[in-house]
């Protein structure tokens, strides 16, 4: 569904990516797993498009998206949950949502899938009238989801969800991810809690500095030994 | 390393030894021509020595950027105007005339500049072969520019000062902290504030005002101006119902017309120039509903120029009352009638007041340069120009008192009729 | 399409339409100028090794220079080398730092010869075109070089002199340039000095140029050199501390009032300069904590724009506090005053005394005494001196500050407020300590203003001041004072030397060319004076946003350097989480 | 008295919502203690009242001592409170030893005058605080090598060393750590949790840590507190806290107490840690 | 869940309490003496002056009010640029400038004056509304284009000082559009003689203020009585419009889809990237309608003071975004608030304190309630921008 051949990405000198390849399935979790600046989030903006690769070749259903404009992407039907939530401080819970479903012009299926993000974080119905800023962190992540769903993508990336939040919050970002998933949405997961990526995950990417140093099914990953002690803190 | 130090080290010595004494060779004065005076004649020695030189400089100081341009752009024209008519030469025709018109403004003030006009004036006074230094426009400049010029001997002659002190006892220590020679070395060819301020006050009388309001641009000039009408209106048993000074940068005097009615003046005086919201003062009274049949408008010759009807729209304007430090050019007679015509044919447009100053200026300048062919320094000419007596000029005959101010104490007084300057009469 | 091309293309266009438009009325010599133009553009823009472009760079300004002035005063070249030499070799070893001192030499007269080359072809093209296109006779311009240039008079022929001299020109840059890019080798404060002697001695040098060589150009330069004052001075606010000040002019005016009611007639003080002027930094260091108080609960903007108000109400209050009010006599009118007058008890009060002379202004201040050397109008060497002298203080006393405990919280402040204070620096004390050293160094500019200038007026404080000054600053790289300096040189040098001299050499041309007084009014080179400075400014902008001479981080910020390659994992991290980074 | 930190009553108040109610809080000296609890809970709230950053609207706030409500963050460092930051609030633009030279700003003395005329005594007290730094930079395992390099240049794993190293840079009595293991993988928490650990046994500092990594918690405090809604909910150690049915509930959830049972506590006495780490892949 | 009423702790402790004079408590209390002891009996005196004429007081805030309605819109254009880049658009006071020398050109050229027909002024004035507004945005829109877009990723001051360029160039334009030999010598070079209009309409001096003719009926306003105040015709159509402006332009950013992009961009570039808004459109789209409002006020503001001058923007545009700052700047009412309150204030200082303290009053005022309200009168406190 999705595959880069070769992403070369820079910030200004800095050569962040060094040559990714990796491809994700149709109905697919893949989590990316690596350290901090290991290039886990530049390679889901170069998806996205924040961040345009400066060689290589990102392919979307066959389609060549790198070039691509961020904001034509996700016409597409990729949508990105950024790191660090980012959602609109100043909008409602409510606008907020609309807001992910700017691409969109089908009045009655924006009300659909409201209803959907609705069902899936309750906390957001209760405070939809609420401006984005006064939410704790939790309800942003969700809000942060629920905003990405409403672009109703066939892919949606998600960045460090479970990021902050506390313990009982991550159990139930990660089963709303699972539940996602099996409602039909591919996810590229990108998370820091490796231990909890990689068991809700089918396959996995490990990146070092840039690079692509371990591929494989996340079962695998789980036991592979180095990803033991870098990763999961098993000594 | 240490090699490459000392090496470049010794060049740059030799190189400043060389510098500095390259030049000792051609000439010993100091100060010989430099800016201003290449155009054809590079050479001429210490201008100040006997004998007559190839040609002289005349340079005017005056803001060519920025809101006063329009000003000085009448006043430029008629320099250049009266010096090609004397084709640009003294002395029936054996020394050149140079003329350069030195910008005393900014662009990024996008006004005068103090600092500026202290460099236009220290320039004019190294270079020996300018004798004459027209300017500058205004008042604040001059006394910058006077101290530094009466060092150097030279000779001003400005189109447009008015500030009282520069020539007689005003403020304390005034004139005399600008002569620090002790000579006075600064003319103009505009009566000063004091006169033109008293007979607007005197004219305002005359004309059957009996309460007035008083306006100023809160500048040198218009302030000056304005407390002058304020004393002499007093004199003349006239009721000064108020004294505000505008901000000349406001978009619309609404509010402040609106006061104003609430005082029921006869008049309103003015002190200030056009670019300092004249036009949009005359408008907004009117739109307030003071008419021009209730109450007038007076104002200096500041607004004595097209720009200020075009300004205020010839509807505001009509009926608005101007002094003027002189005889208008349009009626004027025998010269001035003459130069009207001439100025009119080759610029397109009407002159505006200060246009008749500048020319007038260059006009006493030629005159004081050709009686002094025998010896053109500095010190002739300036003694030439306050020798200036019964002078015919454009404004009328007149003379420079020891003060260096003019004796033209006939002043005119006009009014806006039918969208144009109407002289009314003579007042004093 | 590469970025050069594209650049030449705008640049050509740009410069087409205004020379058409500007009169020069036939398509071929405005297509011809405009080519010339774009030229310049193309090798900016090219990705050229940054010595040449540095050299580029400068050599463009000095070559402007020389065009403006040449005609007139020829050895105007001599100074534009040295000018051209050092600031080229500075900016060269800014982007590329050599630790070598022959490779630092070498990279510095490569600048230098680059920006000289530049400036040498500008004096032959002067006396090819533009000699005579102004109606000066070669016998003219021949006497005037012979006398002007050091040496010139043996060497008789106009030729011979400006092959000389252009030689001079090129040898003079390339010198400075390497011994700038020595001593930009040495690393630390040491290096820094060094740099700064060479600056200093530059400086020094001017004068005997200056009158060697009948430049006339000090009276010029001093102006330019007070400007620069007040641009160090704000640089503490803006470039250490991060807080924008719209309203430096005000500090500038307290100085000079300062001054000017202590030693001039209007009070009949005449108290001595050389105490006046520490009482001039005095009070404006005052005034800087006293109006800085009430802006210290506000961010960013806001900030801005209450140092705005106080750069507006300052020289309201200079103007109306000069007694001599409309309202003849001293009265103290209470309820029921007459309806109508403006004045109401406090201000009917405080129109009788007068403080400030009002709209007169304050003149003549005194100037400074010294045994043996007269501080007057004709002489301005004394003056250059004392300035130079003032600049250095100021240079070395800011030079210490930064390095010191005050400077790092200054530092501490303007990169994250909040962490800054939770490190135990008192906010409060340090902004203010920001605004009271920033008023301190304009209240030197002031004092030294009034006295040099002789005449003070409260129109000399406007907003365009406050403006200019902020432009220097970051024109030339916040928080770098060497940059300051480039970047008050090139503005104030626009405004005050290039362009009247480019207005009055145009003049000059059109009238020999076309015999006639009477331009259009639009295409009267003056017209247009405001708006190459603006686009100056924005070109500057678009070519180096972040400065001619940033400070060495703020540079990191946006052009991370190759020898931090290596720690390339750390920066991406940062980066993904930079917003600036994140657009590229 | 043994208490450090000793807060009552505490109650903040955001127009009308209530951050913090009530809530008592206790720190010994010499221990370390947890703040933990679901997000929105007030714990940053509660942080920021301590370090001065809030004022609360009732209750008293006694440090050491004296009464810090209402105080300055400056003048709460200078008492003796430091700081690091949830996300890493280094001077990124400013090299490693500068960030630790400005954390020492409130415990020199050169006054203005002092630094204008380069006096002997400024001198030497400069001197004196570079070697300092230095030490510091040492002590968090950073290494002087480290000092010239752009803060935000570091490794993360350092920045937030260099984070701890800034905050003692203050000379605190009380060290409050915001999260200090956020975006850390295992081999650099442990490294840290290692750090903080030495921080108290050696130089004596009390601890207060607000974090949601339970091992780390559950490793290192001998006290934990937890916050839900603004309300204090459960206090004592990592154990009984651990199994408080409503902690549990509210934030750790079912399938993750199980786990902390399953891991145990992680106690690191890496010998290695007092060195500079590499840079972790 | 509830939360538990506050239990105080009430045993004290040994404890060093702070004092409560605190030095900012003592700057505070002794400024307010040294004020009042300077002015206040001054403002007493204003106070019972305007108790004594009240005619003349409900005049000077009409009049102060209707000032206000245009420098509303002035600072709804720094607002609207603020709000999206955090730029102070330096240029935008000569935006409006701009519009008001484009209104005037227009109006010259097809000869509208004071006799000209009503429907002929009706839609004639419209039509150059409609044109005028749509030459500044775009002209405001090209300068977003080409001097602000090109330095979205430099340092915060850079586009500054790209402003303040933009903004001497503009006036520069200004003074050469005002001169009457470039339309005479256009007219000649294209052989459209109509172009002489424009000219004249520019009058001989070409920095002077240009006077619009006086095409608004200075009429009172029937179903106001001319003794409570004057209030004309042409105040009127300026109030109007300016409301209306002002209305349709909150609407827009609150209702529509693309006002709702506008501030998700203001808030935060990236996330709106990802929701699929074309964030350079949508900045363009901002300076578009910045610039059609600073147009339509510069024709406002000429057809009601009557000038239009080269250097109009400057000042108007500095009182336009201290009215912007005022109100809370990025916030749309807020920047009408501060709009009318600066009219206000001016006029009644003008009336009260003596025109040539306006200013100072102005800034005066403005520090005093940024010091109480740092952010402004409707200003979110520490809204974190992205």
């Amino acid at each position: 569904m999705l595959q880069l051949n070769d992403i070369h990405t820079y910030y200004g000198n800095i050569h962040a990516l060094k040559g990714i390849s990796l491809h994700i399935d149709q109905g697919e979790i893949v989590t990316l797993i690596g350290a901090n600046g290991a290039g886990k989030s530049t390679t889901l903006r170069t998806i996205s498009g924040i961040t345009p690769p400066r060689r290589g070749r990102v392919l979307f259903e066959d389609q060549e998206i790198n070039g691509i404009p961020a904001h034509n992407i996700v016409k597409l039907g990729i949508s990105q949950s950024p790191e660090g939530r980012h959602i609109f401080p100043n909008l409602t819970v409510r606008e907020n949502l609309e807001m992910g479903a700017f691409t969109r012009n089908d009045k009655q299926g924006i009300e659909e899938d409201m209803e959907r993000a609705f069902n899936l974080f309750p906390r957001l119905r209760e405070r939809s009238s609420q401006r984005g800023g006064t939410l704790s962190g939790g309800e942003q992540q969700m809000l942060a989801i629920g905003r990405a769903l409403m672009a109703r993508p066939r892919m949606l990336l998600l960045d460090e969800p479970s990021m902050g939040l506390a313990p009982v919050l991550v159990d139930q970002i990660f089963e709303i991810v699972q539940n996602i998933n099996e409602q039909g949405t591919t996810i590229l997961l990108v998370e820091q809690n490796a231990l909890m990526a990689l068991s809700i995950a089918h396959r996995g990417y490990v990146l070092q500095t840039g690079e692509i140093v371990l591929a494989d099914s996340a079962a695998a990953l789980r036991d592979n030994e180095m990803v033991q002690k870098a990763y999961l803190g098993i000594e | 390393m240490k090699r490459w130090i000392s090496l470049m080290v010794t060049m740059v010595l030799l190189l400043s030894t060389l510098l500095a004494c390259g030049t000792e060779t051609p000439t010993e004065a100091p100060a010989t021509s430099a800016s201003g005076s290449t155009t054809d004649n590079a050479t001429q020695p210490a201008g100040n020595t006997a004998g007559t030189p190839e040609s002289i400089t005349i340079v005017s100081s005056l803001p060519r950027t920025g809101s006063s341009k329009g000003q000085t752009d009448t006043i430029v024209n008629a320099i250049r105007m009266r010096l090609e008519e004397a084709d640009n030469t003294i002395c029936e025709g054996k020394v050149k005339v140079n003329y350069e018109d030195m910008d005393d403004a900014t662009a990024a003030k996008g006004a005068w500049d103090e600092a500026k006009e202290a460099e236009n004036a220290q320039n004019a006074a190294q270079d020996q072969n300018v004798l004459v230094y027209i300017g500058p426009f205004n008042s604040g400049a001059a006394k910058i520019s006077i101290p530094i010029l009466n060092q150097a001997g030279l000779v001003m002659i400005s189109p447009s000062n008015t500030a009282v002190g520069l020539t007689k006892p005003f403020d304390p220590g005034e004139p005399d902290v600008y002569y620090p020679s002790g000579k006075r070395t600064y003319t103009r060819v505009i009566p000063s504030d004091d006169l033109q301020g008293a007979a607007g006050a005197n004219w305002a009388k005359e004309l059957g005002v009996e309460s007035v309001y008083i306006l100023d641009d809160n500048e040198l000039y218009g302030k000056g101006l304005s407390n002058v009408f304020e004393k002499q209106a007093k004199a003349n048993g006239l009721t000064v119902l108020g004294h505000d000074s505008i901000d000349p940068k406001a978009s619309d005097y609404q509010a402040l017309m609106n006061k104003i009615k609430a005082t029921n003046p006869d008049l309103i005086y003015f002190g200030g120039i056009t670019q300092n919201n004249a036009g949009q003062l005359v408008k907004d009274m009117r739109s307030v509903g003071m008419t021009n049949a209730d109450v007038k408008f007076m104002g200096p010759d500041g607004i004595y120029e097209e720009a200020f009807i075009e300004a205020a729209g010839k509807d505001a304007a009509e009926g608005s009352y101007i002094t003027f430090g002189g005889v208008p050019p349009a009626k004027l007679t025998g010269k001035g009638a003459e130069w009207y015509a001439n100025y009119k044919a080759k610029f397109g447009s009407e002159p505006e007041a200060y246009a008749a100053y500048g020319y007038e200026a260059a006009s006493v300048a030629l005159n004081a340069l050709n009686q002094s062919c025998d010896s053109l320094t500095r010190e002739t000419v300036l003694n030439n120009v306050f020798n200036t007596k019964d002078f015919e000029g454009v404004l009328g005959t007149w003379s420079f008192d020891q003060n260096g101010d003019t004796t033209l104490t006939e002043l005119s007084g006009q009014q806006v009729t039918n969208g144009e300057f109407q002289y009314v009469q003579n007042i004093k | 399409m590469p970025k050069s091309l594209k650049v030449g293309i705008w640049t050509f266009i740009g410069s087409f339409l205004f020379l058409m438009f500007y009169g020069f009325q036939s398509v071929l010599v405005a297509a011809i100028g405009a080519l010339l133009i774009a030229i310049f553009g193309v090798l900016l823009a090219l990705p050229l090794p940054d010595v040449v472009k540095s050299g580029l760079l400068t050599g463009i300004i000095g070559l402007v220079f020389v065009i403006a002035y040449a005609v007139e005063r020829p050895a105007i070249a001599l100074l534009g080398a040295m000018i051209t030499g050092v600031s080229a070799a500075l900016m060269a070893s800014y982007r590329q730092h050599k630790t070598d001192l022959r490779a630092g030499a070498i990279q510095g007269a490569l600048a230098g010869a680059v920006g000289g080359a530049l400036t040498a072809i500008a004096l032959f093209l002067v006396w090819l075109y533009i000699v005579p296109a102004a109606g000066v006779t070669n016998i003219a311009y021949a006497k005037l070089l012979s006398e002007t240039i050091p040496l010139g008079a043996s060497l008789g022929s106009d030729v011979a002199i400006i092959g000389w001299l252009s030689a001079l020109t090129l040898l003079i840059s390339m010198l400075l340039g390497a011994l700038m890019g020595m001593a930009r080798t040495v690393e630390g404060v040491r290096g820094n000095l060094l740099s700064y002697a060479i600056l200093g001695l530059v400086v020094l040098l001017i004068p005997i140029l200056d009158r060697q060589t009948e430049l006339q150009l000090l009276n010029a330069f001093i102006p330019v050199f007070v400007f620069i004052l007040l641009a160090l001075g704000l640089n503490i606010v803006v470039g250490y501390a991060g807080l924008l000040d719209l309203g430096y002019a005000a500090f500038f005016a307290i100085g000079a009032y300062t001054t000017g009611m202590l030693s001039s007639p209007l009070h009949d003080t005449h108290w001595n300069f050389w105490l006046v002027i520490w009482i001039a930094a005095a009070v404006a260091a005052c005034a800087g904590v006293i109006l800085g108080a009430p802006t210290l609960p506000l961010r960013g903007d806001y900030l801005a724009i209450v140092t705005l108000g106080f750069g507006e109400i300052v020289p309201i209050l200079f103007r109306n506090l000069g007694g001599g009010g409309p309202n003849g006599s001293l009265t103290l009118k209470l309820f029921g005053g007459q309806l109508g007058t403006a004045d109401i008890a406090g201000f009917t009060v405080m129109d009788q005394v007068n403080l400030t002379g009002g709209v007169a202004g304050i003149n003549p201040i005194d100037p400074p005494k010294l045994p043996g050397i007269v501080f007057g109008p004709q002489n301005q060497v004394p003056w250059f001196y004392l300035l130079v002298a003032i600049m250095m203080l100021t240079l070395f006393l800011i030079n210490r500050l930064r390095g010191s405990r005050q400077g790092r919280a200054w530092t501490a402040l303007r990169e994250d407020e909040l962490a800054a204070d939770a490190m135990g620096i008192n906010t409060v004390r340090t902004k203010l300590l920001a605004f009271a050293m920033g008023a301190t160094f304009s209240g030197f500019a002031g004092a030294f203003y009034g006295a040099y200038v002789s005449a003070i007026f409260p129109t000399s404080f406007d907003f365009s001041v406050s403006i200019i000054v902020l432009c220097m600053v970051i024109l030339g790289g916040l928080g770098n004072m060497a940059g300051v300096i480039v970047g008050g040189l090139l503005i104030m040098g626009a405004d005050r030397l290039i362009l009247p001299q480019t207005s009055n050499l145009i003049r000059k041309v059109v009238q020999h060319q076309q015999n006639t007084l009477d331009l259009p009014t639009y295409r009267d080179i003056t017209q247009w004076r405001l708006l190459l400075f603006g686009m100056v400014l924005v070109l500057m902008m678009l070519v180096r946003p972040e400065g001619l001479l940033p400070n060495a981080r703020r540079r990191a910020e946006l052009h991370p350097d190759e020898d931090t390659a290596e720690q390339e994992n750390a920066t991406l991290f940062d980066a993904e989480r930079d917003p600036q980074l994140a657009g590229h | 008295m043994s208490l450090l930190l000793d807060a009552r009553g505490i109650t903040k108040r955001f127009g009308g919502l209530t951050a913090v109610s009530a809530v008592d809080f206790q720190i010994e000296r010499g221990s370390i203690v947890g703040l933990i609890g679901p997000n929105g809970a007030g714990k940053t709230t509660f942080f920021n009242m301590i370090t001065g950053l809030y004022t609360p609207t009732e209750g008293q706030m006694i440090f050491d001592g004296e009464v810090v409500n209402g105080s300055k963050p400056s003048d709460v460092t200078k008492l003796g409170i430091g700081r690091t930051f949830q996300n890493i609030r280094l001077f990124a633009n400013l090299s490693a030893l500068e960030n630790v030279l400005i954390g020492m700003h409130c415990r020199l003395h050169t006054t203005l005058l002092g630094t204008l005329l380069r006096t002997p005594s400024m001198r030497r007290e400069e001197a004196a605080a570079k070697e300092r730094a230095l030490e510091l930079l040492d002590y968090v395992g950073l290494g002087r090598q480290y000092a010239n390099v752009t803060a935000k240049n570091l490794p993360y794993g350092d920045q937030r060393r260099l984070e701890v190293a800034r905050a003692l840079a203050t000379q605190p009595k009380l060290l409050l750590l915001d999260e200090p293991t956020a975006g850390m993988n295992p081999n650099e928490t442990a490294l840290l949790t290692a750090l903080i650990r030495r921080v108290r046994d050696e130089l004596g500092l009390t601890v207060l840590l607000i974090e949601h990594d339970m091992k780390v918690v559950m490793g290192i405090s001998e006290r934990v507190t937890v916050l839900d809604r603004g309300v204090k909910i459960a206090e004592g150690t990592p154990h009984e806290v651990q199994t408080n049915p409503a902690v549990v509930e509210a934030y750790l959830g079912t399938g993750h107490a199980a786990k902390g049972k399953g891991g145990g506590p992680l106690i690191i006495n890496d010998p290695n840690a007092q060195q500079a780490s590499p840079p972790s892949a | 869940m509830a939360t538990r009423s506050v239990s105080q702790s009430g045993d004290p402790v040994e404890v060093h309490q702070r004092p409560w004079l605190t030095t900012r408590r003592v700057i505070i209390i002794v400024s307010t003496i040294v004020f009042l002891a300077l002015f206040g009996i001054p403002l007493l005196n204003v106070g019972y002056k305007m108790v004594e004429t009240p005619s003349l007081f409900l005049q000077q805030v009409v009049t102060g009010l209707t000032k206000g309605t245009y420098l509303a819109i002035i600072a709804l254009g720094y607002t609207l640029v603020y709000g999206i880049i955090e730029l102070i658009n330096f240029a935008h006071g000569e935006v409006y400038m701009m519009g008001a020398f484009f209104s005037l050109s227009l109006i010259g050229l097809f000869g509208l004056s004071g006799e000209s027909s009503a429907l002929a002024l009706t839609f004639g004035l419209v039509g150059i509304m409609i044109c005028t507004m749509t030459f500044t945005a775009v002209l405001n829109a090209s300068i977003e284009r080409f001097a602000y877009r090109p330095l979205r990723n430099a340092p915060r001051l850079a586009p500054l000082i790209s402003a303040i360029g933009v903004s001497f160039m503009l006036q520069n334009v200004g003074i050469l559009w005002g001169d009457h030999n470039l339309w005479d010598n256009l007219a000649d070079w294209t052989g459209i003689d109509r172009l002489t209009r424009i000219g004249d309409a520019m009058g001989s001096n070409m920095v002077a203020p240009k006077s619009f003719p006086s095409l608004l009926p200075n009429r009172q306003v029937p179903f106001i009585p001319d003794s409570w105040f004057t209030f004309t015709w042409k105040s009127l159509l300026v109030v109007v419009v300016s409301l209306s402006l002002l209305g349709a332009l909150y609407a827009f950013v609150r209702f529509t889809k693309l006002g709702k992009a506008m501030r998700a961009t203001a808030q935060d570039r990236d996330a709106s990237r990802l929701m699929g808004i074309n964030v350079d459109l949508t900045i363009s789209l901002t300076f578009l309608i910045g610039g059609a409002l600073g147009g339509a006020a510069g024709m406002l503001v000429g057809l009601y003071t009557g000038t239009a001058v080269f250097n109009m923007g400057f000042t108007a545009g500095l009182l336009a975004f201290t009215a912007a700052v005022l109100g809370g700047i990025g916030n749309i009412l807020g920047s009408a608030l501060g709009g009318l309150l600066i009219g206000l204030l001016l006029a009644l200082s003008d009336q009260y304190l003596g025109s040539r303290w306006s200013n100072a009053v102005i800034f005066a005022i403005l520090v005093l309630i940024l010091v109480f309200r740092p952010t402004g009168l409707l200003g979110e406190e520490g809204g974190q921008k992205a």
